[in-house]
């Protein structure tokens, strides 16, 4: 049976790949940043999962304003990083996992999941970047991957009560699958910021903060912010957050803290990274 | 009048991208999309006006892309993932953008995010910016 | 307020769009079933709601392999024919209300359900039909439309169950709905018909004639047919049904039934109508 | 093999399309989509084989695109609302195709229609067709 060995959570942000790609991790302005990140990647050449889900959204790269998907999966066997207006990123291609995508997608249909089906989707830095936070800069990504996109542009978002509920019905998906794999999860985005209007640039480390703790301390009050809340205390692009609650939900209800890494700034945005593994 | 409207709306400096915007937008976000394609934004490069031609917006909303008016884009459906096209277009990044829409100096706003980035404090209620 | 005045099943059959567009009603192949459609467009002429929510399918016109998405509205101003290989239908555009269809989609997801927006959307056969076996030829549609489409191409459709919930939360957001409107609300597709393999051409009366009396006898008994039961009984494609579900959760508990006509064949397929409204 | 896989696999005469059949046949369907427009169905029909070059199919699957082997197509992966747009492309109808696929004259399969259609009797399960 497929396992789930560990969750992370982990910010997205784009400059954080063009530093990578542009080779800029030790500038003054991003050594911190990406010092912090060593202890994570340590911790992933260690677990080696198998199959990563990634819980992410998409930027107006694969889908637009045509069509807003909620939830989708993706099920192709390869996913190619998005042209995101300066040529497609320079990392691996994704290999993708259709037997489980596809179980995932049926298990969750059955627990009243709408789920929308992908079987054609470029992937941007939403996905790409946590993969290189948790990599580096491999020659192949060393785990399939299964692109689990969140619609967290367009209000209204799924509550983070629903994300957490989605959590646990993949954890139930997961341990039904008929294989002998293991698996992990990695929520991304956030944490606070805020991209748009007269308001940009907020940043908010006591929210951040305390949203680290709460992924092992008090996972209910967490599920309980609501969209206006994220809004006005993370900032407009802060309630990417949700994200986090899928991961979350698809550990056990103890959990304890592996590492955590908090910086700011990353760009116009408050990094943080979290690893989280079952209690035994 | 959504069931949240009023309480998001009391947030300030913020252009939550609900039905209404995304509505009101479309147009311009779908002009702001199609820059993806290089063939467009050749197109567009070599002439504006009547690439722009083919997004039948509003004369508000193409004069301030004509303009390059990051915030009255968003006061008038465009959104930020959208519009960042177009700053990519211009060669300028979200800081530039971020400077703009808040009416600093990119160089302020980088300095900004330097000392920890904008506080929520005074900053969550209309009311605080009166 | 906003209130739900009746719901309607009926089949979407292309073949029944193209006999109107080709002034073949009175031909002897089609006339028995354009009789009985008769009373129903007097019915919907008495009934003249302000409203129809359609919840249909796309049959690969809008939507194409790369994205299956599960349950999607359209909340655009209009929403034009689908050209399905022969030139878009002759038929009016269809007028949206964008201002509802955002309420729905709110109120929908704070009641966990994962829906996608819709902003560009042709509607097919599956939306179009319907309206002109409800309206007949008009030179405008007499409603707004707002578009409800499900999934039923590619497995696994949603439950019935998840089908019938929806249909009561739909029916929460309209009477929320802060205009003094009037919706109907239709589920089209089916009956039994199987457009596909050497079993094509099923067709099965009495798991139609059941499914229709039970839409005001006895509903749990349909909300519990899986997926398996459709498909086997009522063929690979009478799995529509199940959008006849979300319907039928949109109305009372209690319904009488106002008016019914079967008809085989038209084309390949079982044509059903049915008329429910509420009891007082 | 998915939950209800074995159950419905043991409907005679039946494709699911599933999860394995949606991947499978992608490139088919594609196609298949892609005469939607008329640029395209035009370049199909100057050029059936350099058109169909640009969908990188499996060779049975171009096979059965180019014999029209209606049933075999859906074996392969093929959904019939797709297929479906191969067959309009040809000027043939849903009951040309669902003769075709049930080995049946196209006249057969409108007599058996107009006599009330296929009967479930005998077709529930694959047992009953051995
Ligand atoms: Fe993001
Ligand atoms: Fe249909």
């Amino acid at each position: 049976m497929a396992r789930i060995i560990g969750g992370v959570g982990c910010s997205h942000i784009p400059s954080v790949g063009a530093a990578m790609d542009n080779g800029k991790t030790q500038e003054p302005y991003w050594k911190p940043l990406f010092d912090g990140y060593e202890p994570a990647r340590e911790w992933m050449r260690k677990a080696n999962p198998d199959v990563v889900i990634v819980v992410y959204n998409d930027h107006a790269a694969a889908f637009d304003i045509s069509l807003t998907p909620m939830f989708t999966i993706g099920a192709a066997p390869e996913f190619l990083p998005a042209d995101e207006g300066y040529g497609r990123r320079k990392v691996p291609n994704v290999r993708g996992y259709p037997e489980l995508a596809s179980h995932l997608i049926e298990s969750l249909v059955f627990d009243e999941f709408d789920i929308n089906t992908a079987l054609e989707m470029d992937v941007d830095h939403g996905l790409t970047v946590p993969l290189s936070v948790m990599y580096g800069q491999p020659r192949e990504w060393p785990c399939r991957v299964i692109p689990l996109a969140v619609n967290v542009v367009k209000y209204p978002q799924p509550l983070g009560r629903r994300c957490y509920k989605l959590g646990k019905a993949i954890r139930k998906a997961v341990d039904e699958f008929d294989e002998d794999l293991t698996v992990a999860i990695f929520g991304t985005g956030g944490m606070s910021h805020q991209l748009q209007g007269e308001r940009a640039g907020l940043v908010n480390p006591d929210f951040d903060k305390a949203f680290l703790d709460d992924l092992s301390g008090d996972v209910a009050r967490l599920t309980n912010i609501g969209h206006v809340e994220y809004m006005r205390e993370a900032g407009s692009e802060g309630i990417e957050l949700i994200m986090w609650l899928v991961m979350r939900g698809a550990l056990d209800d103890k959990v304890h803290e592996v590492y955590r890494h908090y910086h700011v700034p990353a760009s116009n945005t408050g990094a943080g990274l979290i690893i989280l593994e079952n209690d035994q | 009048m959504g069931k949240l409207e009023s309480e998001y709306e009391d947030i300030p400096g913020t252009y939550v991208f609900d039905g209404k915007r995304c509505i009101e937008g479309f147009q311009l976000n779908k002009f702001c999309k199609s820059l993806d394609l290089e063939a467009n934004r050749a197109a567009f490069r070599d002439d504006p006006s009547g690439y722009l031609d083919k997004f039948p917006m509003t004369p508000e909303q193409r004069k301030a892309i004509e303009d390059r008016d990051w915030l009255g884009m968003l006061q008038l459906g465009g959104n930020v993932y959208y519009t960042f096209k177009l700053a990519a277009f211009d060669g300028i990044t979200m800081q530039h953008i971020g400077g703009a829409m808040s009416g600093i100096t990119v160089d302020d706003f980088r300095q900004m995010m330097l000392a920890g980035g904008r506080s929520v404090e005074g900053n969550r209620s209309k009311s605080e910016w009166k």
